[in-house]
């Protein structure tokens, strides 16, 4: 049974964690987890939409860029949107480490809550850089290595949702899961890699890059406000979608339970 | 603020992401409530948690 | 017509829950499409040019590989030894079962299409073709495919060889689907007859496949 | 009612099962096919269900309904139990009752007694994966109640169930004989309720 595993495996961490990591037991335990994302939560909504907020004037105002025009604003929200679909993979591969090698019983609450998350976020990235990319190249979609490299990123998401809706029991998906999650995290360098050479192979690097290597200030400042607004937007979502994820298990545990006593 | 030629595509992609923002934020408030009223209706059936502690008294 | 109703109904939600592999077919879907750019190279007016091509071949292959499971699911925890013992014609039972698969894989995949169409480059016109032909030809996939999966009961073997036996049934419908999309794409030819040819395909399938299927079912159990 | 087979002969993978077998069965009366395993008790169960294509004989039966063969009046519960674990217990239920029974006969208050007969009403809301064998079992045999048949072909009704369990499903067998059905059952141990027994195979 899904709780008993989950409060079992404390003992096991206690004597390694006598004083220095009291916040990794206080995790570890999912209702010290419930009842720390009730108070995290409003602040870190709080604190999403205000940074959000700034951020979202600051791309308003932003000077046009002199090549790109008045498009540059596009790339305040699909750089963070890329940002995160690469950000959201390394969180759940440190979570598949812990399902793995610490066996941490929040880990593949962790690392499953993100998924979807991560999915939509990529999905962003590609839908804005496809916009963005429709007045730059004349076409929606360009076989680009960048966007490419997204691409396939969001199937690997897709992929990973796929698994964890593919069998029932969470703890047996988890361990697949995890073994996924850190194959395609080493597998992604050797993608993008590939991707980049197959295109320089097919195309002569005629295509206008995106987000150039050389930025403004003017650009940067906000970029980087936008991108850490993202984050804790990411942050928020994945703390309260986590807290969703132990209710939900806690409703399964609880029929079986009411299942069992029948019998 | 002039978004020049290519308002559209701008707006657009704007749109799009408070979109799908939004549809997250929906979808997380949407399935808390339901775990909880969940966790409520087995509660009210006499469903208590091994530890004895009430399942739902959690913030 | 309540039985068959039910049928339609669990079918379809044993395949859109969890556990079911419904969804798995558009992922393959979008898989096999977004891999060919990379056998073919980036060339946007060769990708246009093979696009109707390429999405009916990913189709195909997505809805075979989902049909593997159509009969041997419900053979393997009983359920077709009552469906085969109850009132309803065991024809009008498989055609009920082609259908449920169909709504839940088979037209996802033609949701998906536009998608994948402007990841080929793809213009309204033909994504639309592509969309139409495809509308009218997945259902010839299923229900040729569902004699095979009703093979699969009797031979106890799915898999490799529900493909191979399956593939070469299908040719047909793959010839005048892609024949049509190409019509409406830049052809010479009009795209009404190869679009008939394919609805007679879809609609002669729909007669043989239940038929086909129930009779190898009958006489395979055991 | 009166199930009667005579001269059946039963050929699988090339091997005879058993031949000129005769098998009756009354209504209001139980038949327990016994013998040793592979006697060919279940292929006896399949060839009345008419799952198995006989290799020879003939099998009827008098007062039935005319219109409709002996399968599409008989029960079969065999040895998987022909559920989904993705669907809820009353899902599981109530599609058998709509797919097998004619609406017209059964209300959905059908299914829900059935589901209490067997003592599984409280968890109808629950997938049926979180069922034990024991419990997929009598929702198994919640079908046989939920839609009316007069004739009830069963292999090992009783395996996976416990004490309390066999005895209910005692209660339930008692009910239907007693409203004129027919019971045919394969099994190893004794039902609970008076039967006529009919041995096959060797003497093992």
């Amino acid at each position: 049974m899904r709780e008993t595993g989950l409060e079992s495996a404390l003992p096991a961490l206690a004597p390694a964690t006598i004083s220095g990591a009291m916040t990794l037991i206080d995790l570890a335990n999912p209702s010290r987890f419930l009842s720390l994302a009730g108070r995290i939560l409003p602040w870190l909504a709080a604190l999403t939409v205000l940074v959000l907020a700034v951020g979202l004037y600051q791309s308003a105002t932003a000077p046009d860029d002199y090549q790109q025009g008045a498009t540059v604003k596009i790339m305040f929200i699909h750089v963070p949107n890329a940002w995160l679909s690469m950000f959201v993979w390394g969180v759940m591969s440190v979570a598949a480490l812990g399902t793995l090698v610490w066996r941490h019983p929040l880990a593949d609450v962790a690392a499953k809550t993100a998924a979807p998350i991560g999915a939509a976020f990529t999905f962003l990235a590609l839908l804005t850089g496809s916009l963005w990319g429709r007045p730059m190249w004349g076409t929606y979609w360009e076989w680009d290595a960048r966007l490419t490299s997204v691409l396939i990123l969001f199937l690997m998401y897709l992929g990973l949702m796929a698994l964890w809706r593919a069998v029932e029991d969470p703890s047996r998906a988890a361990r697949a899961a995890a073994v996924l999650t850190l194959v395609g995290a080493i597998n992604i360098p050797i993608i993008k890699f590939s991707v980049d050479w197959w295109n320089t192979l097919h195309q002569p690097a005629s295509v206008i890059r995106m987000g150039g290597s050389t930025l403004d200030r003017a650009f940067l400042i906000p970029l980087l406000v936008m991108a850490i607004g993202f984050t804790l937007l990411f942050l928020t979502l994945h703390i309260a979608a986590m807290r969703n994820e132990i209710l939900r298990r806690r409703v399964r545990t609880l029929q079986m339970l009411q299942a069992s006593k029948s019998a | 603020m002039t978004l020049g030629p290519y308002a559209s595509f701008i707006i657009m992609s704007y749109v799009a992401v408070a979109t799908v923002v939004a549809a997250l934020i929906i979808w997380v408030i949407a399935d808390y409530r339901s775990q909880k009223a969940r966790l409520r209706d087995l509660e009210a059936a006499g469903a208590v948690r091994r530890s004895g502690r009430s399942a739902v008294d959690v913030k | 017509m309540t039985a068959l109703a039910a049928l339609i109904r669990r079918d379809v939600s044993v395949a859109l829950r969890v556990g079911g592999g419904a969804l798995i077919g558009v992922l393959f879907f979008l898989t096999v499409v977004v891999l060919m750019p990379f056998a073919v190279g980036p060339d946007l007016a060769l990708l246009k040019k093979l696009g109707p091509a390429i999405l009916w071949l990913g189709a195909l292959l997505a809805s075979l590989l989902t049909l593997d499971r159509l009969f041997t699911a419900d053979h393997d925890d009983g359920s077709l030894d009552l469906i085969v013992m109850s009132r309803t014609p065991l024809e009008l039972a498989c055609a009920a079962k082609a259908l449920a698969h169909w709504l839940a894989a088979g037209l996802p995949l033609v949701v998906a299409t536009p998608v994948l169409g402007l990841l080929l480059n793809l213009d309204g016109v033909a994504t639309g073709a592509v969309a139409l032909t495809l509308l009218a030809g997945t259902p010839a996939l299923t229900f040729t495919g569902m004699i095979g999966a009703a093979l699969a009961v009797v031979l106890r073997r799915g898999g490799l060889l529900l493909s191979v036996l399956v593939l070469p049934l299908s040719i047909p419908v793959l010839i005048f689907g892609v024949a049509a999309s190409n019509a409406a794409l830049s052809g010479p030819s009009p795209f009404g007859t190869p679009f008939s040819i394919l609805c007679a395909l879809s609609l002669m399938s729909l007669v043989i496949g239940p038929f086909a299927a129930a009779a190898s079912l009958r006489h395979g159990l055991d | 009612m009166k199930l009667s087979g005579r001269g059946l002969r039963c050929v699988r993978g090339g091997r005879e099962v058993f031949s000129g077998l005769d098998v009756m069965a009354e209504s209001g009366h139980a038949v327990a096919i016994t013998g040793p395993n592979g006697a060919g008790k279940t292929s006896l169960l399949r060839l009345l269900a008419g799952l198995l294509a006989m290799a020879g004989g003939s099998i009827s039966l008098e007062g039935g309904d005319p219109e409709l063969t002996l399968p599409e009046q008989a029960h079969y519960l065999g040895h998987r139990d022909a559920l989904k674990p993705a669907l809820s217990v009353s899902e599981n239920l109530s599609f058998w009752r709509e797919f097998l029974g004619s609406a017209s006969r059964s209300s959905p208050a059908d299914a829900a007694q059935a589901l209490a007969t067997v003592g599984l009403d409280h968890v109808g809301h629950l997938p049926a994966a979180y069922l034990s064998a024991g419990q997929r079992r009598r929702l198994s045999i919640a079908r046989l109640l939920a839609v009316k048949r007069p004739v009830w072909l069963l292999d090992e009704p009783t395996s996976a169930l416990d004490v309390s369990g066999q005895s209910a499903f005692a209660a339930v067998m008692t009910e239907h004989l007693k409203g004129g059905g027919i019971i045919l059952a394969a099994t190893h141990t004794p039902l609970g309720i008076a039967v006529r027994e009919l041995r096959i195979g060797g003497t093992a």
